[in-house]
């Protein structure tokens, strides 16, 4: 059994908190992403997991083991880093039969697991040559080879494609999830990418300020942000956010913005923001009712999306849109489906269920 | 499953650092104490009231009753140790690593950033000549120095001292500025610099780190100098430092007077003072000059 | 800053406008006899407002420092040194006046023979007013050995009924007999009192001898056989500190350290004696006799003008009186060398002087006066400590001493090893051998 | 502008040509007091020459290889004593600086506490002047009152004559004051070399399950065995030159056993002014240096930052 | 009038082509974006435009002059490096003023001029700090800050974005294109990232191994890519890529694959290409005329987009869908509507006009 289960984990660095008691359960042969802005802890929490950092409170446990007095070399994890960290000075082979080595597996077997993993990775070919002699997307496939031919419990890979090219990352994401749909063994992943997170894992924990926002599938993170930072972290363009205020009035529970009024209910009165996503609003000529006249500041076209940057009154809104006939400074008629407006809490963050309707 | 407590789950890991810690830092202070013992050995015999062949073990532990500052009062009441002595090897000293320097960074940048035909060569031709043993380089220099009447003058000294560096700070100014990412310039020629303008305003002010280590290492060298002071110097107003302690540690003329070994201890410690306080105030760019891969053994 | 308003002129024209000619003196007096030096020196200055005297401290006014400075117009013109080879190198390489040009004979009839010889070359031109005697002889710790031994055999008893070894130290030494650091200057001693001697009278090395050979066995016996010397004496300094420190019972130094250690130990405790004859050969071991002079150096040498030269006589002069001579006794304990002077120093009474006395004047040899002196010290130090380290033979070392002195002086064309060879040298030195041969006659005379 | 790659030499020339300004200094330099004087002294050792010649030949007279030949027939036995010295002591004294070089520099590239004011501290020996530190080591190794031997005797070993005794005796004592001299400054820069591993190799390794040993050895000293190879060149041909240590403590004896060919161009110069034989040692040592600087830096990739 | 001219230019390092003949013309005011993978040649090419490299052949124009043998300095261009290249011994405000102190313009102008730039790119509070001291992305609009206020006729940008995390890149992003909207410079910008290249360029020059393969507006990139390559690099998943041969036959010119047939005519028969955008692919769950059988092999969802991997029984597909709801390993009916088909020559990789129907 590889459970990952994080219990009340904490890390302190002097003042910083990088890790601040997160709680989660990685499940035997599931991919979980740790998904975060630069700085927020991730790297901390899989270096908790590996043990090449002890935590300051809280227990780790790998299947059924608490591993917190466990040295790394024991744990039974593999690790792909950021940088790859591949031994310079050695071959393509030598990287990949390393960790074998190190355990004194006998050469027979190490020759023989070496050329599967590499024949599985596409690049035995390569196992002649020194590291330096490889180009990005190769080097990338050593580290993975270097974890995977350890056979080990757990993997975790820390931005394991930053260093790759655009074209590159798209592909190589693929691949990797490809393996784990393979192997079916667990993998904790560490980005900053919401693309990536939302395509590889089973579910995403994201991260901010070392605190665990919310811990979920990628469709639930998306369609369900639990925290008004998830709603603003993943998907692109970000989530539209409009503050407002929950007022009871006398004909009824209302929530106000500047420029929107809408019937709510379902939570006390106070300070929320409303988000909506760019895909969740709908453009359109010509006013109607509720609409929000904007005027177009912007139209960003990436070949198949479109996304039209819009001004109105009291601030801006990004929409998406199918087809790219805009011009600047023409004026459109902004409308969306309560449906799918999200509520957050103004103070906390945190969402909250509110029924509204125009 | 009974959950451990935090420090006992702690302990096991710790325990194991603890011990390489504590190795370590035992490896650490054996060497630092063999490091340090000499020095400890200069200073202390400095002010020791103690003949030097009656030092034993126990009278180097650290002891008011038998301190003196005879020794030191012995130099420093001599007032030529500042007028002369003090002045002539700091003047020797600062103006051969200020020449030395100069001359060091133009030869640095060209070596590091042009990529001039016969640079290779060229650079294989200064390697060889760092060879020749400097020693007998003074024979000649004597010779030369005496056609050109710079023989017991200032001149004649800074010249050969500042030369003494240069290949070397050379060296260790290109390798200092290879490391200086090239885009800076580059960013200052399309800004309208001239290459000279890009060298003067980006490269100097960022090179400020090698220098602690090349003022030391052109420094020590002439202001600690014996071979060539005591052939270039022939009168009084010039002598050095290391001449006088050189004196002060060798018999006299009539062939056996016993050097005053209190004497000789309390000199070195203050001809070490100059040295001792470049080095701590340049100490964090020396550590980093040398990493640059020097070759003072 | 190339011009040094403080420098002394080195060279001519130092007789300034204003009347007042300026000498410059290189000096390296030890730290006992230099206030001596300066208060002669101020002295002088007194009586002769014309002339300032200036000084350097210079090691070693050698040939090699000094012919550098005469061609950079900053010698001296006056120097201090060794009688000995120093002393007649710069002579006759040519650099030093020969004085008797220029004071009366009679000036020089104030000084010991002994000590008038020192500074005598080609037994006619005299080089240099000497300053003083020395020499090393016996020197004893009173309170460890009460009386001299007149032996060898018994200086080694005594010795070592005192001698304290502990965990392999010595605590208290029984002799400290010499170090390779003076290059076999105290050797000479005890190769004589083996019956040795270094040259002949022809000027050609006369080491690789038996004698050679016992004398070096007799001192590293001191230490492997007798144990009463501990190894690795290699510094004068420090075991001249250790007997101060009363941890020596016999070294064999001369008057230069005497006040040091009469002030240690207290006058009462500090004995001198000649030498103890040589048990095996019955010979008396003959240290070097010298002196310290002083030379003025010519036009040539200092660029300086006469009036220059005539000032710097003047001082030589001086600085070798009488008077200056007793000073530099009450100051450091040097020996006198004028008669005068050496009178009045016996006259006090003192015993370690009288000591001294019955060493210099019974039992030495005088210095060589030859160039080829010089090829002496660094061999001697090189084999002999060869020798004592175990890599080689007494009679090894003595031979391969032997073997470079000839190497150098052929390669330097001394006589009598002036060699003809292939290479196109065109001229060979002349060579006065009838001079050397005088030289010699008066070196190997042991003055009884 | 077209074709130019035809003319290297003649385009870099005219793009690079600023070069040789910044080098103009240099070149004087080298040219006045590095060349001539170099050449000065090939000169001189074809000569009869000395401050002092013999009376009556005149200075500079030439004498073609006599010198030479003296060195190589006469004094052979000498000649060889030099080589075998000076290369026992380089590489003796490198292969020292390097272990412990590395030793502490593996210690100190630990996370340990205090470790800036360790490395302060280890660093003074190489700061202080080494004319000083030695004048102070040749008193420290004094046989009888040595403070060495005196430290040597708590332990129960007997004293050892380092500067008289036999060969292990007299070079372990240089050897040992020489590793006083230099080990810091080996220390630092093998120290700055691990310091540019990247971390995360050997985390990479620790989770791998690779032991300290097994990560030193197949990391820390793989990486840095081309900055070692370059360090130890280089203090290789500048202790083969390293005067001072020898000449103040045993000065090539006792005999000629610590004799190597500087201390011997000293002594022939400056004690004994045969200017002519120390020009003529300090040629045949000049073109051992080049014989082994010269391949090694064109035949290895040690020197590669030289010429990036 | 800052058009910027190649004519021709290559540049050989050795024996290596880094630039090979290209030759283009970037009008006034225009944003150019040089794409293409790593190592193509891109920086160089900007590097030949700034004057810091010589070509080897050709000539550069920089508004009416030949400016082959000008200085850097003297091109009046200003350019952002991918590492920024901020001068780290400088403060910021040094550092933006470092161009007009170089060209001695006066005080009060350099005040005044830093303050605006700095004020426009909200990094007036950063002046009196190091580089050193600064995030990422502020850093990045040091160096804008640092072209900008030079008013230099054009702009050179290489990679202006690389360094910047995948969010903060979105939105500095959207900054520039404001920039150059609000500014209307000559701006050259080199990327690798296809994205990039799609929102920013008014024109994009696809350059592979030193060639220049296509230099069009980003919807003729996207839409007419003129090279197998160009197809292949621009939009994400992937243009589909079927090899073929048009072939002559009783019952006239047709395109085989192993599994499609297509009329085709307008070219000389031999091998090429079909290519089919992701986009372009119809998916049904039941086979229809002319629909190819194919199974999921999976399916990556971003948020707001689903793409679908298919295998059929000679290679993989790509296609976007909108509907999530498929599962791995059910049997999918792939169609796809001729006129979106693309055909390049297999040798060559030309694109070449077909007009091609079942
Ligand atoms: N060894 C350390 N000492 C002190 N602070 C640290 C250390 N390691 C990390 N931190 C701090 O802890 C916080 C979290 O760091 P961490 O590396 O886990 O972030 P991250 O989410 O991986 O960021 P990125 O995406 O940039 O890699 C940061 O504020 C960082 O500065
Ligand atoms: N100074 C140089 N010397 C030799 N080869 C070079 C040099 N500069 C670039 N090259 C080579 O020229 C080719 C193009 O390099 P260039 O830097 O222009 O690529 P690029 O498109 O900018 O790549 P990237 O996206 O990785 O920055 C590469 O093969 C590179 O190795
Ligand atoms: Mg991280
Ligand atoms: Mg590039």
């Amino acid at each position: 059994m590889a459970t990952v289960r994080l219990e009340h984990i904490t890390k302190k660095f002097g003042e910083t908190t990088a890790v601040d008691d997160i709680s989660l359960t990685v499940n035997d042969g599931e991919f979980v992403v740790l998904l975060g802005p630069s700085g927020c802890g991730k790297t901390t929490t899989l270096r908790i997991v590996s043990g090449l950092e002890v935590q300051s409170e809280g227990h780790v446990y790998i299947g059924d083991r608490v591993v917190d007095d466990v040295e790394p070399k024991d744990r039974n994890v593999a690790m792909v880093f950021q940088s790859y960290a591949l031994y310079p000075h050695l071959k393509i082979y030598d990287n990949i039969a390393f960790g074998l080595k190190a355990r004194h597996v006998p050469r027979a077997e190490i020759i023989k697991k070496v050329n599967e993993t590499a024949k599985m990775l596409q690049i035995h070919q390569l196992l002649d040559r020194k590291p330096a002699a490889l180009s990005g997307g190769q080097r990338q496939r050593v580290a993975l080879a270097r974890a995977l031919v350890r056979d080990p419990e757990v993997f975790l890979l820390d931005e394991p494609l930053s260093n790759l090219d655009a074209k590159l990352r798209a592909a190589t994401r693929i691949e990797i999830k490809n393996l784990h749909l393979r192997l079916r063994k667990t993998m904790i992943y560490v980005t900053h990418d919401q693309v990536e997170a939302m395509t590889l894992a089973d579910k995403i924990a994201v991260i901010n300020q070392g605190k665990l926002l919310q811990f979920a599938s990628p469709m639930d993170v998306f369609m369900k942000p639990a925290h008004r930072f998830v709603g603003d972290f993943v998907g692109y363009p970000s989530m539209n956010m409009l503050g407002g205020e929950l007022e009871e009035t006398s004909a009824g529970t209302f929530f106000f913005t500047p420029v929107i009024r809408m019937k709510a209910s379902g939570a006390q009165t106070g300070k929320y923001f409303l988000g909506i996503r760019p895909e969740d609003i709908v453009v359109s000529k010509s006013s109607s009712e509720n609409s929000l006249e904007c005027s177009v500041r912007g139209l960003e076209r990436t070949g198949s999306d479109n996304y039209l940057f819009l001004d109105y009154s009291e601030g801006g809104i990004v929409a998406s849109v199918t087809s790219p006939d805009y011009s600047v400074g023409e004026k459109v008629y902004v409308t969306f489906d309560p449906v799918n407006a999200h509520f957050f809490d103004a103070a906390t963050g945190a969402a909250v269920q509110l029924s509204a309707s125009f | 499953m009974k959950l451990p407590s935090f420090f006992g789950s702690m302990k096991k890991r710790l325990k194991g650092r603890i011990v390489s810690r504590i190795l370590s830092h035992f490896a650490l202070i054996v060497a630092t104490l063999f490091a340090l013992f000499p020095i400890y050995f200069i200073f202390w015999t400095s002010i020791l009231k103690i003949q030097l062949a009656a030092i034993t073990l126990s009278s180097l532990i650290p002891n008011l009753a038998l301190i003196t500052l005879y020794n030191y009062n012995y130099v420093l009441s001599d007032p030529t140790f500042f007028t002369i002595y003090l002045k002539n090897s700091l003047i020797f000293g600062l103006s051969a690593a200020g020449v030395g320097l100069v001359l060091a960074l133009f030869t640095g940048y060209a070596l590091s950033r042009f990529t001039f035909p016969g640079r290779k060569p060229f650079i294989y031709f200064i390697i060889a000549l760092m060879q020749f043993p400097g020693t007998m380089l003074v024979i000649p220099y004597f010779f030369m120095f005496k056609e050109l009447n710079l023989i017991n003058t200032y001149l004649g000294l800074i010249i050969p001292y500042s030369a003494g560096s240069i290949v070397f700070t050379g060296i260790l100014v290109k390798n200092y500025i290879d490391s200086i990412p090239e885009d800076l310039e580059e960013a200052a020629l399309v800004d309208g610099e001239t290459r000279t303008g890009a060298f003067t305003k980006v490269i100097i002010p960022l090179i400020k780190p090698i220098l602690g280590l090349g003022i030391l290492l052109a420094f020590i060298g002439p202001y600690t100098d014996f071979i060539l002071a005591r052939a270039f110097i022939t009168g009084n107003s010039l002598q050095t430092l290391a001449l006088r302690l050189y004196s002060v540690s060798s018999i006299s003329s009539s062939g056996g007077a016993a050097i005053d070994y209190g004497v000789f201890s309390a000199f070195s410690f203050l001809m070490g003072i100059p040295i001792l306080i470049i080095y701590l105030i340049f100490q964090k760019y020396i550590i980093g000059g040398l990493t640059l891969g020097g070759v003072k053994g | 800053y190339i011009a040094n308003p403080g420098q002394a002129p080195g060279g001519g024209g130092g007789g300034g406008p204003s009347g007042k000619t300026s000498v410059t003196v290189w000096q390296a007096f030890s730290t006992t006899e230099f206030p001596a030096f300066l208060s002669i020196r101020n002295a002088f200055m007194q009586l002769n407002p014309n002339i300032t005297v200036n000084w350097v401290n210079q090691t070693t006014p050698s040939p090699s420092t000094l012919q550098p400075a005469a061609l950079a117009g900053t010698a001296p013109n006056i120097i201090i040194g060794t009688s000995d080879f120093e002393g007649s190198s710069l002579y006759y390489y040519n650099f030093t006046l020969n004085l008797k040009n220029y004071v009366n004979s009679s000036a020089f009839s104030i000084y010991s023979p002994t000590s008038l010889a020192d500074v005598t070359y080609n037994g006619t031109d005299i080089y240099a007013f000497p300053i003083n005697i020395n020499g090393v002889s016996m020197i004893y710790n009173k309170k460890l050995i009460p009386t001299a031994p007149q032996t060898t055999d018994q200086m080694i008893q005594m010795a070592k009924n005192i001698t304290v070894i502990s965990g392999g130290r010595y605590s208290t030494s029984g002799i400290i007999a010499g170090d390779q650091s003076d290059s076999g200057y105290r050797f000479v001693a005890w190769q004589a009192g083996f019956g040795g001697r270094l040259f002949a009278s022809n000027g050609a090395p006369t080491i690789n001898t038996g004698a050679t050979a016992a004398a070096m066995s007799f001192l590293n016996n001191l230490t492997t056989v007798n144990q009463v010397t501990p190894a690795g004496m290699t510094t004068q300094a420090t075991w001249i500190s250790l007997f101060q420190t009363g941890k020596v019972g016999i070294i064999f130094d001369g008057p230069w350290d005497i006040t040091s250690y009469v002030s240690a130990l207290g006058a009462n405790n500090v004995g001198v004696a000649p030498m103890p004859t040589v048990s095996q050969t019955g010979l008396r071991p003959l240290p070097f006799l010298g002196s310290i002079a002083v030379s003025v150096l010519n036009q040539k040498a200092s660029s300086a003008s006469s009036a220059q030269i005539n000032a710097s006589v003047k001082f030589a002069q001086y600085l070798a009186s009488n008077a200056s001579e007793v000073k530099f006794w009450n100051s450091a304990g040097d020996f006198p060398a004028t008669t005068g002077g050496l009178k009045y120093v016996m006259s006090l009474n003192v015993s370690w002087a009288n000591g001294f006395a019955e060493q210099f004047l019974k039992y030495s040899q005088q210095f060589f006066n030859t160039p080829q002196m010089a090829y002496y010290w660094t061999p001697f130090g090189t084999y002999y400590s060869a020798f004592i380290s175990g890599s080689s033979t007494a009679a090894q070392a003595a031979s391969s001493i032997q073997n470079s002195i000839v190497s150098s002086m052929q390669q330097y064309h001394i006589p009598p090893y002036v060699v003809v060879s292939s290479s196109p040298l065109v001229q060979f030195m002349h060579f006065d051998t009838a001079a050397t041969e005088m030289n010699m006659a008066v070196q190997t005379g042991i003055r009884d | 502008m077209a074709h130019i790659e035809e003319k290297p030499f003649l385009f870099r020339l005219k793009r690079e040509w600023p070069a040789y300004l910044y080098l103009l200094p240099m070149l004087v330099v080298l040219l006045l007091l590095t060349i001539y004087p170099i050449s000065l002294t090939f000169y001189y050792s074809l000569t009869f020459n000395g401050p002092l010649p013999a009376p009556g030949i005149p200075p500079n007279t030439y004498v073609g290889l006599r010198n030479y030949n003296f060195i190589g027939t006469t004094d052979l036995s000498l000649t060889e004593t030099l080589v075998l010295n000076s290369f026992f002591w380089a590489t003796a004294s490198i292969v020292i600086f390097i272990v412990v070089g590395l030793g502490l520099a593996a210690i100190l590239n630990q996370p340990l506490r205090g470790k800036t004011v360790y490395r302060t501290l280890l660093l003074f020996p190489w700061a202080m002047p080494a004319f000083i530190t030695i004048l102070t080591w040749t008193n420290m190794l004094n046989f009888n009152f040595g403070i060495i031997n005196a430290l040597l005797g708590l332990f129960n070993i007997p004293p050892v004559q380092w500067t008289t005794g036999g060969f292990w005796d007299v070079w372990g004592g240089l050897l040992l004051m020489n590793t006083w001299l230099s080990f810091p400054y080996y220390m630092v820069v093998f120290l700055a070399a691990m310091q540019s591993i990247p971390k995360d190799l050997y985390e990479s390794a620790e989770i791998d399950g690779a032991s300290i040993l097994y990560r030193f050895t197949h990391i820390t000293v793989p990486y840095i065995g081309s900055t070692v190879g370059f360090v130890a060149l280089m203090g290789w041909l500048f202790t083969f030159n390293n005067f001072y240590p020898i000449y103040l403590v045993t000065a090539g004896g006792p005999g000629n056993l610590t004799s190597i060919f500087v201390v011997r161009v000293f002594q022939e110069a400056f004690e004994r002014s045969h200017y002519s034989l120390a020009a003529t040692y300090t040629v045949i040592d000049f073109i051992i240096m080049l014989l082994v600087a010269i391949p090694a830096i064109k035949y290895t990739r040690l020197s590669e930052g030289w010429f990036k």
